[in-house]
């Protein structure tokens, strides 16, 4: 359902490119000698059955896990190990897979906290809350609405997100990542236990986030007619391996793919 | 019927985002502020502003420390009660030293050395949490209470080991020591806790309190969203302790008049915790009704009976009072883990709807 | 519910404040009763609670109170804690209380600044700031019938007449808090004139049932004498682990606090021979002992629960002690000031004037039951002697005549510390004594 | 110079010429040691079984000596007075977990320690409300346990051993062996194993919590009366025993909280280091340091190797 063509994505300038990953926790290995790319303004969706280390994945491009061998480059600067905040400070911004909100404070409160990044006024100002503490404060107000109108969730504005519906969370975790105004987001399964009607806001919501701020998409989901709808290309991993890369239709056809998700034996 | 926001539309951020958005929490704060000013010194006997309006308000102060950083930012210690000495001993070499600084000033800087030694003890909370924690600060309490008894020099090699507040003015009239008058006392200690209480709410609403509460309801996805957990738990542990040391500096020369170890030894430390969790987990307002609860209800405790004619033994007063206070601790634990500060908002909401049910 | 707080708050102000109406608009004596009946240090708390009270109930059971004026004590639960004990100050002072015994060392501390404020007089029998027993600086404090420092003096004193302490090693164990390292300045410059050598161990507060490195460092010491200061649960287990080490324990000497039945009951036999200072009688053979069967007892008027087992121990004694100390003090009082409900300023006059001679203490039954004291204006310690008494596996035994204090070379001391500590307090008023 | 020969010589040196003193230290050490591994090792009962942080396990150890002085003052028998005290702590058991560990299934770790605070309180009011404040003395000739002394002589010196605390290492022992065989070898052994791996998946195969959560809490409530005891017996039943019992913490951060081997090993870990550095090293420091030494030991620990001597790796996933 793209606009977008291959050949835009072919010549797109590469965004992040990661390289012979291998990762392992004691023994067991979730990610061995995983490449590819993304580049600027695609979605790349990356799937696989239940344990293929797509989680994983996202975990070791934004800094959680570090992997034993391999290099990510992100934005032409090749690194090894960082901290998670890091990776935020460079513009990787992600939503959890089970929702990873904080559940004690408001939806405006959980979508300020996403632009945390932009604010730096300093302990004296904040103690007084006063001149460029409360300026700093009332901007990002205002850019945090609107991404409350984008995501059309005003009504709950100053409701403490624990008592949200798990549809709405997964809004609002959405939205926080988007007021941090990423270049690269990283969805973890955003459809996951949603109704269809919610699926499909939500795949609106991505597209709009894709076109509307051109702000480059990973994500992990298992719903496939939703991934081939929505991706420009598609990664697929089985037990930590990649078996397949490529555009939609590509993928679709690859008999590795068949065959790990109809459970062939290897 | 009085408590309604209804007509009240906010036109500009700044107003939205102001801490009491509502006419009437504003005029609620004022009536607090001039009972609190104006009324209790005038109509308060000594015996009410010694012993119980001081207590109170410093213990508040504690609590606002304390619930930095376990209700805000969800790092539970039990060194308060040495966080709280840290600052009297401060305070007590700083006039040593600078006699002729305003003791107020010094008050509030004793808070600075309290703060340092927090960050210190809140060093290993990057590598570890939850209860291993309460080890670190045990280790900062038992710790820092023996550094109270062997360096002679903090308590000026007093026979005693005991710091005795010495006489201190402020714009020429007694602060501290034996002299200071009780209304005096409260109004500088009210007077503290008031800014404190405005200065720890802007923080709290601001970006800072922000990344404290980002910790402590997810650390993980606080540090994908870019809050570095050094510097969120640093400055909640910086913060707190300077809380804690302002509150315990305040706590001898404003209202023991001499304090030994003991004045800052475990049991003070759950005191406040315990403030901090009947008041509410991460609320300013259940730092003050915790405060209040704890230290009042033993005096109610001992009125009730005598208004009744029954003579009860003291120890058995204060045995009841234990068990009270425990039992409590469990029953909002398990009925209302945000303490009484949730039930102090039940109640607006209830008094926003009067006289309607919901 | 903050508004109700505060009404709730205000209510019990108020009726705290009725109450001080109640207290002393009649005619009474009103004594406040600092007690410990709780916490760790309640093993001793509570007989000198029971005592304090019993011996008041009895004089007001049997001669309708102190020169016809009754007397009230009311308890406040202190736990051992100063700040509980300021509170319950803060809360008592108002209702016209006459004197305070703090009964321990910290809430002294805290209560020795604020008595000249407030006009009541603080009275720490035998414990408390040393310096208090100078009388010109400390007009409002009091602590018959002797100081730790002199104390200290005569136990040294005592292992001097049993051997001599001359190049000998002394070990000092001590509670570590205010009530402990009161004498170590004196331990350290009488080490130097007497010519022994001292080894010092502390025990804190929490650590005082798990005392081994302790008393394994005793051991590595290997001290010739043994001096105890120790409160509570302290006492039992120290004489356990001197037992343990084989320190003989006729060199193992406590002081008076540090020598109670409470104490040594649960050692039993293996703490034959310890050594304990004492300063009140033994056992319950004396007539107003007697009384307090009789009168309060018998009669179920105790206000406390107290066993009978527990009258004519060591603390419980000494409460009577007390006691008989400010009755006495408020019956000098009545006397010069012609009133019969006095004040704490007039109680502070009576504190000063009583004379608890050999034959009063005959007249109260109370003959040998301790050392006489004549009060003054210059010393309020009142200089009275100690004796030391054995425990002889299941009771104290006196051993010893009353031994006194070095007071030549404690007063000038004393006096120095009183100097030091008024040094750094504009306002403090000293009183001259002709 | 002065201050590093006290530190790396002169303390060697004392050891060498002492080597009698040396072994009483150790065994001191040893003896304290054992009492903390049993302290342990009753937080680690419960920390396994229901991932509670007990903190209100010292004053049950006070609680269980009180209750077994109270029935024997109250003129029983030694052994009935103890069988009642094992009743006192199994109602114990049963009421924490009707009352308290029920109502708060699933929340929060902290909220759960706190709950134990609250408990712990709740036992001091109590305890002294019905057994008066005082300090008593445990009955230790009654239950029979030995009370005398033996004295070794070695190295022209002697060392002490008494029979109390060689009493106290052996009940520790079987104690440890006797829960480890009721852990391996009984269906509830099994079970509770299988909760401590997972509460949801031990609910679906049908194994109760609550009656699991009160069987633990009473095992726990077992070895706090063992630990009681023998604390008692080497001074006195009173509730200063319940800070003590604190020490229990560094020793769980050394052994692991979920470990009953690593309990014992970090409690004589706790106990030697402790005894030796007061003895040899405390001088330096002026005395005293048996206060907060574990403690420190336990901070530094946790900066190199948080999760125990044999905790496993804590792998966090999002």
């Amino acid at each position: 359902m793209s606009l977008k063509t291959v050949a835009d994505i072919a010549t797109g300038e590469e965004l992040l490119h990661v390289d012979d990953i291998s990762l392992s926790f004691g023994g067991v290995k979730a990610i061995q000698d995983i490449s590819f790319d993304i580049t600027k303004g695609e979605i790349r969706a990356i799937i696989g059955p239940n344990g293929a280390g797509k989680t994983s994945m996202l975990n070791v491009i934004n800094g959680f896990y570090h992997p034993q061998v391999g290099t990510i480059t992100f934005l032409g600067e090749e690194r090894r190990k960082m901290r998670p905040y890091m990776a935020a400070c460079q513009g990787i911004s992600r939503t959890f897979q089970n929702v990873a909100l904080f559940a004690g404070m408001s939806t405006l409160d959980n979508i300020m906290a996403g632009r945390s990044l932009k604010m730096h006024k300093n302990f004296f100002w904040q103690m007084f809350r006063y001149g460029p503490a409360l300026n700093e404060e009332i901007e990002h107000r205002r850019a945090v609405e609107e991404i409350i109108d984008f995501l059309e969730i005003e009504p709950i504005r100053k409701t403490p997100v624990g008592q949200l519906p798990y549809g709405l969370q997964k809004r609002v975790e959405l939205g926080r990542a988007l007021a941090a105004e990423p270049s690269l987001l990283l969805l973890d399964e955003p459809m996951a236990g949603m109704n269809l009607e919610e699926k499909e806001d939500m795949s609106r919501f991505i597209i709009d986030v894709n076109q509307q701020f051109g702000t480059t998409i990973a994500l992990i989901e298992h719903d496939m007619g939703v991934v081939m709808d929505l991706a420009d290309r598609i990664v697929v991993l089985d037990y930590g391996k990649k078996i397949a890369d490529g555009l939609p239709a590509q993928v679709q056809a690859d008999q590795n793919v068949i065959d790990a998700y109809l459970g062939v034996a290897h | 019927m009085f408590y309604r926001e209804a007509g009240q539309f906010k036109t500009t951020y700044k107003a939205d985002q102001a801490i009491f958005p509502i006419f009437q929490d504003r005029m609620a704060i004022a009536i607090y502020l001039l009972i609190a000013f104006v009324a209790i010194p005038v109509f308060g006997n000594d015996f009410f502003i010694t012993s119980m309006m001081i207590p109170f308000l410093i213990f508040s102060l504690a609590a606002i420390g304390l619930n930095i950083l376990v209700g805000y930012t969800g790092q539970i210690s039990l060194g308060t009660g040495a966080f709280m000495g840290v600052g009297a001993y401060a305070c007590y070499k700083l006039t040593t030293i600078f006699p002729d600084i305003n003791i107020i000033v010094l008050i509030i800087s004793s808070g600075f050395f309290s703060a340092v030694i927090g960050m210190l003890f809140g060093l290993p909370s990057l590598r570890i949490k939850g209860f291993y924690l309460v080890v670190t600060t045990l280790a900062a309490q038992f710790f820092l209470e023996w550094c109270f008894i062997r360096i002679p020099w903090l308590y000026n090699y007093n026979d005693s080991g005991a710091i005795e507040v010495p006489q201190r003015e402020v714009f020429g009239i007694i602060a501290t020591g034996a002299s200071a008058t009780p209304t005096t006392r409260y109004l500088i200690v009210l007077a503290i806790v008031v800014v404190m209480t405005w200065i720890a709410s802007n923080i709290i609403h601001g970006r800072i309190g922000r990344a404290w509460m980002m910790i402590r309801d997810m650390d993980i996805a606080a540090e994908l969203m870019g809050i570095r957990p050094l510097n969120a738990k640093l400055s909640a542990f910086a913060v707190s302790s300077f809380y804690c040391g302002v509150a315990g500096a305040m706590m001898v020369f404003f209202w023991l008049g001499a304090a030994e170890v003991e004045s800052f030894d475990i049991n003070h430390s759950f005191l406040i915790l315990f403030m901090v969790v009947i008041g509410g987990l991460g609320s300013l307002v259940g730092s003050f009704l915790g405060a209040a609860f704890i230290w009042i209800l033993p005096v109610i405790l001992r009125a009730i009976p005598r208004t009744f004619g029954l003579d009860i033994n003291a120890a058995t007063i204060e045995h009841v009072n234990f068990m009270i206070i425990g039992g409590l601790i469990i029953f909002f634990l398990i009925v209302e883990p945000h303490g009484l500060a949730r039930l102090w908002g039940l109640a607006k909401q209830k008094l926003r709807v009067w006289p309607f049910p919901y | 519910m903050f508004k109700k707080l505060i009404f709730g708050a205000v209510a019990v102000a108020m009726v705290s404040g009725a109450q001080v109406n109640n207290a002393y608009a009649e005619d009474t004596l009103y004594l406040p009763s600092l007690s410990y009946r709780t916490g760790p240090y309640a093993g001793g708390g509570v007989p000198i609670a029971n005592g304090f009270s019993d011996y008041m109930t009895m004089l007001n059971e049997r001669d309708g109170g102190i020169g016809g004026v009754k007397v009230v004590v009311e308890e406040c639960e202190t736990g051992y804690n100063s700040q509980k004990g300021v509170e319950c100050y803060e809360s008592t002072k108002s209702k016209n209380a006459l004197v305070y015994n703090p009964m321990s060392t910290g809430i002294t501390l805290q209560l020795v600044p604020k008595a000249p404020v407030d006009q009541i007089p603080v009275f720490s029998m035998g414990y408390g700031l040393s310096a208090t027993a100078v009388g010109e600086k400390f007009p409002w404090g009091f602590n018959y019938p002797t100081t730790y420092w002199s104390q200290l003096s005569a136990i040294l004193k005592y292992i001097d007449s049993k051997g001599g302490v001359k190049g000998k090693k002394i070990g000092y164990i001590y509670l570590d808090v205010g009530y402990g390292r009161e004498p170590l300045p004196l331990l350290e410059k009488l080490s130097k004139s007497m010519g022994f050598s001292i080894a010092r161990f502390p025990v804190a507060g929490k650590e005082m049932q798990n005392q081994s490195s302790h008393w394994l460092n005793v051991r590595k010491e290997k001290p010739d004498w043994m001096i105890m200061w120790g409160w509570g649960a302290m006492n039992s287990t120290a004489i356990k682990e001197a037992a343990k080490i084989r320190f003989p324990m006729d060199h193992f000497i406590g002081n008076w606090w540090a020598g109670a039945d409470a104490d040594l009951a649960p050692v039993g036999k293996i703490g034959k021979g310890y050594l304990a200072a004492n300063f009140s009688g033994i056992g319950t053979d004396f007539p107003a002992i007697k009384d307090i069967f009789t009168h309060v007892l018998d009669a179920g008027k105790s206000t406390q629960t107290t066993d009978r087992d527990q009258v004519g121990d060591v603390l419980y004694n000494r409460a009577v002690a007390n006691a008989v100390i400010v009755a006495e003090a408020i019956m000098a009082a009545q006397k010069s000031t012609g009133k019969k409900v006095i004040n704490g300023a007039d109680m502070r006059l009576g504190l000063e004037t009583f004379n608890l001679s050999a034959d009063r203490l005959k007249e109260l039954g109370l003959e040998g039951f301790m050392a006489p004291i004549k009060a003054s204006c210059k010393d309020h310690e009142g200089g009275g002697g100690i004796f030391v008494q054995q425990w002889n596996g299941s009771a104290w035994e006196k051993i010893s005549e009353p031994i006194s204090p070095e007071t030549d070379v404690i007063r000038p001391l004393l006096e120095e510390a009183a100097a030091k500590y008024i040094a750094d307090k504009p306002d403090w008023k000293t009183q001259t004594c002709s | 110079m002065e201050l590093l020969k006290g530190i790396f010589q002169y303390p060697f040196e004392e050891m060498a010429n002492g080597p009698a003193f040396l072994l009483q230290v150790l065994w001191e050490g040893f003896v304290a040691g054992t009492l903390y591994s049993l302290l342990a090792l009753g937080f680690v009962l419960i920390f396994k079984a229901s991932g509670v942080f007990n903190f209100a396990q010292g004053i049950m150890v006070v609680f269980a000596a009180l209750s077994l002085v109270g029935f024997h003052a109250a003129g029983l028998p030694a052994y009935v007075s103890l069988f009642l005290a094992l009743a006192v702590m199994g109602a114990l058991a049963w009421t924490v977990e009707r009352v308290v560990l029920r109502k708060l299934v699933n929340q929060p770790d902290l909220i759960l320690f706190m709950a134990t605070i609250g408990l712990s309180y709740f036992l001091i009011g109590f305890g002294e409300f019905i057994f008066g404040g005082e300090p008593k003395s445990m009955i230790t000739e009654e239950l029979g346990l030995p009370t005398g002394s033996s004295v070794i002589d070695i190295f022209d010196d002697i060392v002490i051993l008494q029979h109390l605390d060689i009493a106290a290492a052996l009940i520790a022992a079987i104690l440890v062996i006797g829960l480890a065989l009721f852990f391996s070898k009984t269906r509830i052994g099994r079970a509770l194993r299988a909760v401590a791996d997972d509460h949801q998946a031990a609910l679906s195969v049908g194994i109760s919590l609550n009656q699991i959560w009160a069987i633990v809490w009473f095992a726990a409530g077992i070895v706090a009366l063992a630990t009681g005891i023998m604390w008692g017996a080497r001074s006195d039943v009173s509730f200063a025993l319940q800070i003590v019992a604190l020490k229990a913490l560094p020793v769980l951060i050394l052994g692991g909280f979920t470990s009953v081997p690593g309990a014992i090993i970090g409690g004589l870990i706790v106990g030697f280091s402790e005894k030796l550095f007061e003895v040899y090293w405390g001088g330096l420091l002026g005395g005293g340091v048996e206060g907060w030494f574990a403690y420190v030991v336990a901070l530094i620990f946790l900066l190199f190797r948080p999760q125990g001597l044999f905790g496993e790796k804590i792998i966090e996933r999002v």
